[in-house]
């Protein structure tokens, strides 16, 4: 019985389908891009030998076009819209992973994006490079979500309207002729730190063209307080990188080398591998941490010591003279000679610095001192000397030629407007009108220049207070060039055309230069063929192999190995003064960076805004951080009211500057000292960060960068919801995260099954025959909490991975987050001085799955190879699942946050409906985006695990052999990770890693007693206390042997460390 | 409405009391009449034996509902659970009986009503919204407080006189005869009531 | 034999003062007086009070409606839930609903297989006011499903897909059960309306009541031959209802007592949710019982009797009830399991004590008051006391549900719940649909059991010689037949 | 007091309940048949910009499907071509046909044809065209013989049932891997797609998942 139904004709449009990414939005912008995106005709195709990157038509026909016209009530029509011309390369429904870098102000980060028909949708690590080994973190995850953000939508505009390409182009021109009359004098630029060798490159020829342009560059993290204090020690054209992986005794004073300011992705991984404590016996390093605030260093410390960043100085003296006491030496006498005798600051016990030093000294060469890059020159410098009297230079501490070459400091740019001369100054990139020394009224100054540029990827403050707003492209749109940390040469090249009609520095750099407007990486692969040093003929060759790996093999520099100029560092140590005693009325303030936003440029991220600050959980916005102690002296609290943390809202003056802010009380924070995260209040930058913090800059100086004295907090009397994913931070005496010392570790290495409720469990548990799982894989993933750092790497590498929607603030007060990976942080010991434990929670895949049995409707069962899965289509929304699982990882659209507003959720069918078109373009199409009422979690990325399965079936053929091959498969957390501390493999192969880690003692089920038999498990943390250290805890494990009673036993230190645990536990 | 001989149902008495009733039902009982009713606002107490009705077949049609329900339930879990699409869930065994047991409860419960109301309305021919009692005017008050017994015309022992003397006898009052509307069609099942 | 012995008979009269129970039925009301008296009720003009309370009550149920559209068309987010508390007022609701569902079915099926004759009068109203409270708490499970429209997922239809439901979780027994309880509740209250639907019929006096309850009564006509098989198809109703009210019940205490949440995985969770059932039911039975006996002079039917029973049972079942908490607490020390301890301690200490404490005072400490015989006799202090029952046991299902799950086994998870409007106005709502088809059914059915009633009335025993020789006097002995 | 209804209403009960029976019935039967995707999406059979007839270019030419549909062994998709592919032969043959005006007109203009989709899976399955190539299952399994349908129609109900039906029993639709894009294969004489499909499976080692991973994500 056939019918041949006609379909009336009609364009394609209509409704956007559960998954829909196939609609043309009618907006003139977007359809402006499609039509440069995908350039219409064939000729275009072949006149760019690039073609593969003039990329793909976006509906490539894997993407249809859902219509609402319906004919004969059976289907609407759809459209299927092929290539026209087949690109090369490209297989439509096939991804592709190109090689790439994200330019980061201390050193480039080597990834890999992943492009789905021509749109980047993911960023991995490279897994070619040392520095990053397929590892990625934050920043380069959320990275492609700013690619994608609605906000970057922007013209060329003058004076704030809207101009024409061809009045950019006579501008400048007329740039030149300015700048040429005046030799440059009249022209200045102020740029950020991308280290791009071609920016560069151009920058000196720009100088040789113009001889007195002013060229600055500002950073706001980044002072270059370290290259000073390196040049001064090592001499000229010098710096330096921590080697960690060679260092088995760390001390940290004040430097966060596993946060995302201080460290990179070679600290952490370097960290980790010097932590893996896998059988007795194994070397197990020891980081000592002297912090103000409690970091993600301090949570992995073994010894850590909260103290004032202003006190920093007399700590480091004291432990130049402990070390120069367990190790004379002729240099540390002169080194010292001049230094001042500072008191010790109060509450640190000498014998604490003593035994450190002895254990910095013993470990010679393999011991490492490292200190925080803001902070003041000669604390640097001696903390480098003092490495360099350990011996730990070239092993620990790497010194390299220095990859940037000086230029001006925004102080004397400011300087030089304020003397008339400069008549336009070209911003590139960065955002000074929000981040600059509030000292120098930025604002004002910038408008007092005649005329004034700024070119940025995302219009921001600065943007808006140009002449001249110039729409910059994003990384992930252009070609470039940038420099790992460890000096090796990367390729920056773009996945898609620019969204919106943009130009990068470099190319409008070589504008200014009078060169033709660039086509393709023509500059980049000018610089390419300096640095590379290759003969004409293999030039080619090696161009396309540093396209394809993404970085210049063989290009790191050798590090250096100096000795270092004690006497030029001695004369400094006398400016280091001792901190003045503590004083309610006039605290120290340290302005840190946010873990979240970085220096405030990824506040426009919905991912970063709704990531949970590791330490604090904080989402959606900053605050001060005090201690308990500070507040409770200061009269202000943190109350948890119906769930939400309600925090007093204080005045911050400093230097007759104010800000209002909310105060958090944080663990471990140092007394009378207090937090001041940057990067927030900035309402100007978009929908996003809209409402979201304060601004600490606006109490920033040039003089007081990181820390500053005298500051006053004032309660006002008001308070504000904050919105945080964990209010409980104590985990009330129950073992879930375990942990042990080396030497209770080597006394019983399987120390993790005497303890808690685990030391009851009866044997022989199961009620049931259970069915056989007959899969030919067996997933299980194993999480070594000792080399977990808490850095939530792996919450925005699963939320990029799996279509994790943003839900907002005030839904994340409500408890409605979606992340399906969370790291959840205890604070344990004393509540003076905490110390802290993170543990990463997603699915555990329970082969007996409570949530599985409750489904009245079979939307969660259990696949034969051991994942419990999630069919979307299948859920009706019953909930019964979250409340029973006991983990809690399960999530629910409680609203369409894929289809609505998140400030207009609660409007329903009133608010308007669909998602922003380029962030439909970020989704990965391989993941089901969910709809209101169902419910989702994590599924150890099956949409991988099952392409691997296909592509091992579509390799086997005619052959048996199915097996996914060892180590091709890696979840989306665990590819992010760059601890490794997350291991994901195959159970029923004997020597996969993840078999092997679950064979240890050490292995443990959280909440084992349940026998829901987790294929997620845990290795227990192994910490490395020192016993000669004053107050040292070492004993961690508190077994329930048969013979003891309960209750008594639970003995963990009842701890009311944290703020937020306040309710119901009297 | 027009009413011959050949249209008349039966003859109605009315009586004082349940007792009084009891007592006449017993005695037409006595003389073997078949085609003959009582009718009260209440059941009474002991009516049953003395007109002679057996157990009520109720009951059977409650069991085969039961059955059916249970069959059904059993059915129903094993053939989806276990035969066409067995999945795991929390490593359960694909069937057993525990974790089916309330539904084949609640399955054979409903069933066993259905069956029920299906047996009680097949058995009293209801629903039955026209009848001949309807017509006399005094029948009213069955619902209400009166006691009524009626002859059937069809029963063979029913005779108009002798019918009405023995109404008369065992105590009846306003013996009034009863007429049939006509009848614009058979009944469906069976023109008069008997059990 | 009476006459003979009149002194005789004085002397027992004076000795049965004391020995014998209150008649059923009292005054000796004639049976047409009962049919009377009852139909009247829905017979006479309606009163302006009616008008009155069916609009207040009718613009309330109003409300229910219109929250399910905005919840529907919204999302599940309208409601305060979060994780992990994926359950609060719905499920609260739900149960809080099915509990006084309870009641009804108790009081007309294992009443009535007890011989409790003093059922008769008060099981059509409790019987209907089954029907409504499962009709309120129907709206929650199937509502509180984030895709509504899909739920028929839940149904076990041959589709397409060829995917079927999983039997083994205990929502989807909830829907078997519900349902299956709804439907023969409503079966069972039905086919006891019949005869007395005929009385209406026949004592209708327009053409529209005449063709409305004459369908409704489906021709009943009082015949013997109909009797016998209505009673036993009444008794195996009966029969088979007694286990599924208390099947229900458990059905609904299996969502909670076969999970593994601390608080929730208890095996103690049946009875104890039937009795507190019956408890919440029956004081629900007198909420609405004691208001309509004095506004229609119903106490010849309704007796004090009646409510004294019933503050009996309330007061045995809240005793129940109060040991199932005690027992709760010392099940969760005597495990020695800390989470359990826990999730005890936290109930009546923690963020919810007042939620637990408000549960304790008016579950248990309120109902004791029925020790005393004056709280019992009098029917407005009856009717002050089971207020606190009917809010206690909303508190209970709100202590076991919330306060369970929001600080279960990872504190990093635990969370806290309050309620938005859409909550509180979608549970008015609800209480408003409730009591405005209560209104509706005491409008236009009969709310006592007038057949039924007759039975039980000395008239009714052929085998009373006594009363039978003079039907206006009154027998002792016939009552004590009655109650024998 | 006289009869309320008349005498004919004893008739109504049994007239309604037959009645009811009856819809009932139809009611559950014409779901059944017409609100599954045997009913709703079998016979399919828009009319395309261009009349691309496939059993002139398959059976006649003997041109083989992945001439155009060149992804289907790589991709999950399997592509409909591009004009270039038309183009390749069409600058040659039949240049001037006016029933290829359409393909001409995009050629020129750049615009590709808006061909009228017939096959489409819910977003939420993920098919994968090249593991069931790749493995045996031929294009007639699911797409039925379109080297015979001069208008391509939708031939097989596509429905989650109907899919398990073969990932339940692979062995009765698979085939040498060098037939799987002819659709016209039938097993040699003397043997039985049954014993040819139990032989593949053993060898090739062929489990189709069953479980919602497998095609829902």
């Amino acid at each position: 019985m056939k019918r041949t139904l006609h379909h009336p004709d009609s364009k394609p449009h209509g409704r956007t389908y559960w998954r829909s990414l196939g609609e043309y939005a009618k907006t003139p912008d977007f359809e402006e891009w499609l039509h440069r995106e995908f350039p219409a005709g064939a000729a275009e195709w072949d006149q760019d030998p690039l073609s593969r990157r003039n990329f793909l038509r976006l509906m490539g026909a894997s993407l249809a076009l859902a219509g609402l016209s319906l004919s004969g009530c059976r289907r609407p029509e759809a459209h299927l819209v092929p290539f026209t011309q087949s690109p090369e390369w490209v297989v439509p429904g096939k991804k592709l992973s190109f090689a790439t870098a994200q330019p980061r102000r201390r050193g480039a980060l080597p990834l890999l994006a992943t492009t789905f028909d021509g749109r980047p949708i993911k960023m991995e690590g490279n897994p070619l490079h040392p520095m990053s080994q397929g590892a990625s973190d934050n920043f380069a995850q959320a990275s492609i979500l700013d690619l994608y953000d609605p906000a970057r939508r922007q013209h060329l505009t003058r004076g704030g309207k809207k101009v024409q390409p061809a009045d950019w182009d006579a501008e400048i021109l007329r740039i030149r002729e300015e700048a040429k009359s005046t030799a440059g004098a009249s022209l200045a630029i102020l740029a950020d730190e991308p280290l791009s060798p071609t920016r560069e490159r151009l920058r000196m020829e720009l100088l040789r063209q113009y001889p007195q342009a002013t060229w600055a560059t500002y950073e706001p993290l980044a002072p270059g307080r370290d290259l000073e204090a390196c040049s001064l020690v090592f001499g000229d054209n010098s710096e330096f990188r921590p080697n960690l992986s060679a260092a088995s005794r760390i001390l940290s004073v004040d430097c966060d080398f596993l946060g995302s300011e201080e460290g990179d992705l070679a600290d952490t991984r370097g960290f980790s591998s010097g932590r893996r404590t896998r059988k007795p016996g194994d070397s197990t390093n020891r980081l000592y941490v002297v912090e103000p605030r409690f970091s993600l260093t301090g949570t992995m410390a073994d010894h850590r010591l909260r103290l004032r960043s202003s006190a920093a100085g007399a700590f480091l003296l004291e432990l130049a003279r402990q070390i120069r006491a367990a190790k004379p030496s002729a240099e540390l006498n002169s080194l010292l000679s001049q230094s001042p005798d500072l008191a010790l600051p109060e509450g640190v016990d000498p014998a604490w610095i003593r035994e450190c030093a002895a254990d910095l000294v013993a470990h010679g060469k393999n011991s490492l001192i490292l200190t925080g890059r803001r902070l003041p020159t000669p604390l640097q410098a001696l903390v480098l000397s003092l490495n360099s009297a350990l011996g730990s230079i070239g092993t620990t501490l790497l010194v390299q030629p220095r990859r940037t070459t000086p230029s001006s400091h925004i102080n004397s740019l400011a300087a030089k407007i304020r003397s008339g001369s400069i008549q336009t100054l070209l911003i590139l990139g960065g955002d000074p009108v929000y981040n600059a020394p509030a000292d120098l009224n930025w604002p004002a100054l910038q408008s007092s220049v005649p005329n004034t540029l700024h070119l940025s990827a995302i219009p921001n403050a600065t943007s808006q207070a140009a002449n001249w707003s110039i729409p910059g492209t994003h990384y992930l749109e252009s070609w470039g060039d940038a420099l790992a940390a460890d000096g090796s040469y990367l390729c920056i090249q773009p996945m898609i055309q620019p969204l919106w009609a943009g130009e990068s520095q470099i190319d409008l750099l070589s504008r200014l230069l009078g060169q033709p407007k660039p086509i393709g990486p023509a500059l980049v692969r000018e610089t390419f063929a300096q640095r590379s040093a290759q003969p004409a003929d293999k030039i080619e060759q090696a161009w396309s192999d540093f396209v394809r790996e993404g970085f210049l093999a063989n290009s790191t520099p050798a590090p250096a190995t100096k000795a270092a100029n004690m006497s030029a560092v001695a004369g400094l140590l006398s400016q280091i003064a001792s901190s003045p005693t503590e004083d309610p009325t006039s605290l120290e303030a340290i302005f840190m960076q946010s873990p979240a936003v970085d220096d405030g440029r990824y506040a426009n991220n919905g991912w970063m805004q709704e990531w949970p600050d590791p330490m604090t959980k904080l989402t959606w916005d900053n605050a001060i951080l005090i201690s308990s102690e500070t507040a409770k002296s200061l009269g202000l609290k943190n109350d948890i009211i119906k769930g939400i943390l309600v925090a007093d809202v204080v005045q911050a003056t400093l230097a007759g500057r104010t800000v209002e802010a909310p105060i958090v009380i944080a663990p471990g924070h140092a007394n009378f000292t207090v937090s001041l995260p940057l990067g927030y209040g900035q309402d100007a930058l978009g929908p996003v960060a809209q409402g979201a913090g304060f601004d600490a800059y606006r109490l920033r100086t040039s003089t007081n960068d990181y820390q500053a004295l005298g500051l006053e907090l004032k309660r006002t009397g008001r308070t504000r919801e904050l919105a945080v994913t964990q209010e409980h931070q104590v985990m009330e005496g129950r073992d879930l995260v375990r942990e042990a010392s080396v030497p209770e570790f080597e006394k019983n290495p399987a120390w993790v099954k005497t303890v808690g409720m685990d030391a009851h469990i009866p044997k022989n548990q199961s009620f049931y025959p259970n069915p056989k799982m007959d899969g030919m894989h067996q997933w299980a993933m194993v999480v070594d909490l000792s080399t977990c750092t808490g850095c939530n790497a792996c919450v925005t590498a699963c939320t990029a991975e799996n279509n994790i929607p943003v839900v907002g603030k005030d839904q994340v007060m409500k408890g409605r987050e979606m992340h399906w990976i969370r790291v959840d942080r205890y604070f344990t010991g004393e509540p003076e001085t905490p110390e802290s434990v993170s543990q990463p929670i997603a699915c555990m895949q329970c082969e007996n799955a409570p949530c599985e049995t409750v489904c009245p409707v079979n939307a969660t069962v259990h696949n034969d190879e051991g994942l419990n899965v999630m069919a979307y289509n299948r859920c009706i929304g019953t909930r019964y699942c979250a409340n029973n699982c006991p983990y809690k990882v399960r999530r629910f659209n409680f609203f369409d946050y894929n289809q609505r507003a998140i400030d207009k959720l609660y409007w329903g069918p009133l608010a308007p409906k669909g998602t922003e078109e380029t962030i439909k373009l970020q989704k990965n199409p391989n993941v089901t985006v969910r709809m209101r009422g169902v419910m989702e979690k994590c599924t150890f990325c099956v949409q991988r695990i099952e392409d691997a399965k296909i592509a091992a079936r579509v390799r086997a053929r005619d052959s048996d052999d199915l097996k996914i091959p060892r180590g091709t498969l890696k979840t989306a957390c665990q590819q992010a990770c760059p601890a490794e501390a997350i291991v994901f493999g195959d159970l029923l192969d004997e020597s996969s890693e993840v078999s092997q880690q679950r064979a240890l003692p050490q292995n443990y089920s959280l909440l084992e007693y349940l026998n829901v038999r987790p294929r997620l498990t845990y290795l227990g943390r192994i910490r490395n206390p020192n016993p000669a250290i004053p107050g040292a805890r070492t004993s961690y494990v508190t077994s329930h042997g048969h013979e003891e009673g309960h209750a008594e036993t639970h003995a963990e230190p009842k701890s009311d460390a944290s703020p937020h645990s306040s309710g119901g536990h009297p | 409405m027009s009413r011959s001989s050949s249209s008349l149902f039966g003859l109605g008495a009315e009586f004082s009391s349940a007792n009084a009733l009891l007592g006449a039902a017993e005695k037409i009982h006595a003389k073997g009449f078949r085609k003959w009713d009582v009718y009260s606002p209440f059941p009474i107490h002991g009516m049953d034996h003395a007109m002679g009705f057996k157990r009520s077949r109720v009951s059977l049609f409650s069991l085969i509902g039961g059955c059916i329900g249970l069959a059904t339930a059993f059915s129903l879990i094993y053939y989806t659970s276990a035969l066409n699409y067995p999945l795991i869930t929390q490593g359960k065994p694909y069937f057993a009986l525990e974790p089916s047991f309330p539904i084949f409860f609640e399955l054979t419960i409903l069933i066993t009503a259905f069956g029920t109301i299906l047996g009680l309305l097949l058995l009293t021919l209801l629903p039955r919204l026209h009848h001949p009692v309807f017509n006399w005017d005094r029948f009213q008050r069955a619902t209400d407080d009166g006691f009524f017994l009626v002859l059937e015309a069809q029963d063979p022992q029913f005779h108009s006189d002798s019918s009405r003397k023995l109404l008369e006898g065992i105590g009846g009052t306003h013996i009034t005869e009863i007429f049939q509307d006509p009848e614009e069609s058979p009944h469906p099942v069976r023109a008069e009531v008997s059990t | 034999m009476r006459a003979d012995n009149a002194s005789a008979q004085a002397a027992f009269a004076k000795a049965a003062d004391y020995l014998e129970r209150q008649p059923l039925v009292s005054n000796h009301r004639p049976l047409s007086w009962i049919t009377q008296h009852v139909c009247q009720i829905v017979e006479e003009r309606a009163p302006k009070w009616w008008w009155i309370l069916t609009l207040v009550f009718g613009g309330m149920a109003a409300l229910t409606p219109a929250m399910l559209t905005y919840l529907v068309s919204t999302g599940v987010g309208v409601w305060g839930l979060n994780v992990p508390v994926c359950w609060a007022w719905d499920i609260t609701n739900f149960v809080f609903w099915i509990g006084i569902g309870h009641a009804g079915t108790l009081i007309s099926a294992i009443l009535f297989l007890t011989r409790q004759k003093w059922r008769t009068s008060i099981n059509r109203s409790a019987e209907a006011m089954t029907i409504f409270a499962v009709i309120c708490a129907g709206i929650f499970p199937a509502f509180h499903v984030g895709r509504v429209w899909m739920a028929w997922f839940l149904a076990p239809i041959p589709n397409a897909n060829a995917i079927w439901q999983n039997f083994r979780s205990p929502l989807l027994w909830d829907v078997f059960a519900v349902s299956t309880y709804f439907t023969v509740s409503l079966i069972f209250w039905y086919l006891g309306l019949i005869p007395d639907l005929a009385s209406l019929r026949d004592r209708a006096t327009t053409r529209l009541r005449q063709m409305v309850y004459g369908l409704l009564a489906l021709g009943w006509r009082g015949s013997n031959r109909h009797w016998t098989h209505y009673e036993k198809a009444y008794l195996i109703l009966a029969g088979i209802s007694t286990p599924l009210v208390l099947s229900v019940h458990s059905v609904v205490s299996f969502d909670f007592a076969t999970s593994i949440v601390p608080g929730w995985h208890t095996t103690i969770f049946p009875p104890y949710f039937v009795a507190g059932a019956i408890f919440g039911g029956f004081a629900m039975v007198l909420t609405l019982l004691i208001p309509f006996r004095e506004i229609y002079k119903l106490h010849d039917l309704v007796t004090d009797k009646h409510i004294d029973n019933m503050c009996k049972i309330i007061l045995l079942t809240g005793s129940l009830v109060g040991y199932a908490y005690s027992m709760e607490f010392f099940i969760a020390w005597y495990s020695g399991n800390p989470f359990e301890i826990y999730a005890f301690t936290n109930r009546a200490f923690g963020p919810y004590w007042w939620a637990y404490w408000a549960m304790i005072t008016c579950n248990v400490a309120a109902p004791q008051l029925f020790w005393f015989k004056y709280c019992r006799q009098n029917p407005w202090v009856v009717l002050a006391i089971v207020m606190f029952p009917n809010t206690g046991m909303w508190f209970e299902r709100f202590v076991i549900i919330v306060t369970s799950i929001h600080r279960d086994f990872l504190p990093s998870s635990w969370g806290y719940f309050s309620p938005t409007w859409v909550d509180i106005t979608l549970f008015i709502g609800t209480i408003g649909l409730f009591v405005f088809l209560f209104l509706l059914f005491v409008r236009f059915l009969p709310i006592i059991n007038m057949f039924e009633v007759k039975g039980i009335t000395p008239q009714a025993d052929p085998h009373d010689p006594i009363h039978h020789a003079e039907e206006k006097q009154p027998s002792l002995a016939s009552s004590k037949e009655v109650h024998a | 007091m006289a009869n309320i209804f008349p005498r004919f209403s004893n008739w109504l009960p049994i007239k309604i309940l037959v009645c009811l029976t009856i819809i009932a019935a139809s009611v559950v039967s014409g779901m059944a048949y017409y609100f599954t995707p045997k009913y709703t999406r079998v016979g399919y059979q828009p009319t395309q910009p261009v009349a691309f007839d496939h059993s002139l270019h398959v059976n006649q030419l003997g041109m083989d499907c992945r001439y155009c549909h060149t992804g289907v062994e790589k991709s999950s998709h399997s592509n409909v071509p591009g004009t270039q592919t038309c183009m390749n032969c069409h600058t040659q043959i039949k240049a001037q046909s006016p029933k290829l005006a359409a393909v001409r007109e995009s050629w020129k203009s750049g615009n590709p044809v808006p061909w009228v989709r017939i096959h489409k899976a819910p977003d939420y399955v993920y098919f994968n065209h090249a593991v069931h190539v790749n493995r045996g299952v031929s294009c007639v399994a699911c797409h039925g013989h379109v080297n015979h349908m001069e208008v391509v129609y939708h031939a097989k109900p596509h429905s989650m049932g109907w899919c398990l039906e073969c990932h339940r029993a692979p062995e009765n639709h698979l085939r040498p891997l060098d037939q799987v894009t002819n659709l016209d294969w039938e097993p040699p004489a003397g043997t039985t797609q049954r014993e040819i499909g139990e032989k593949f499976v053993k060898e090739w080692n062929v489990k189709p998942p069953v479980s919602c991973s497998g095609c829902h994500r």
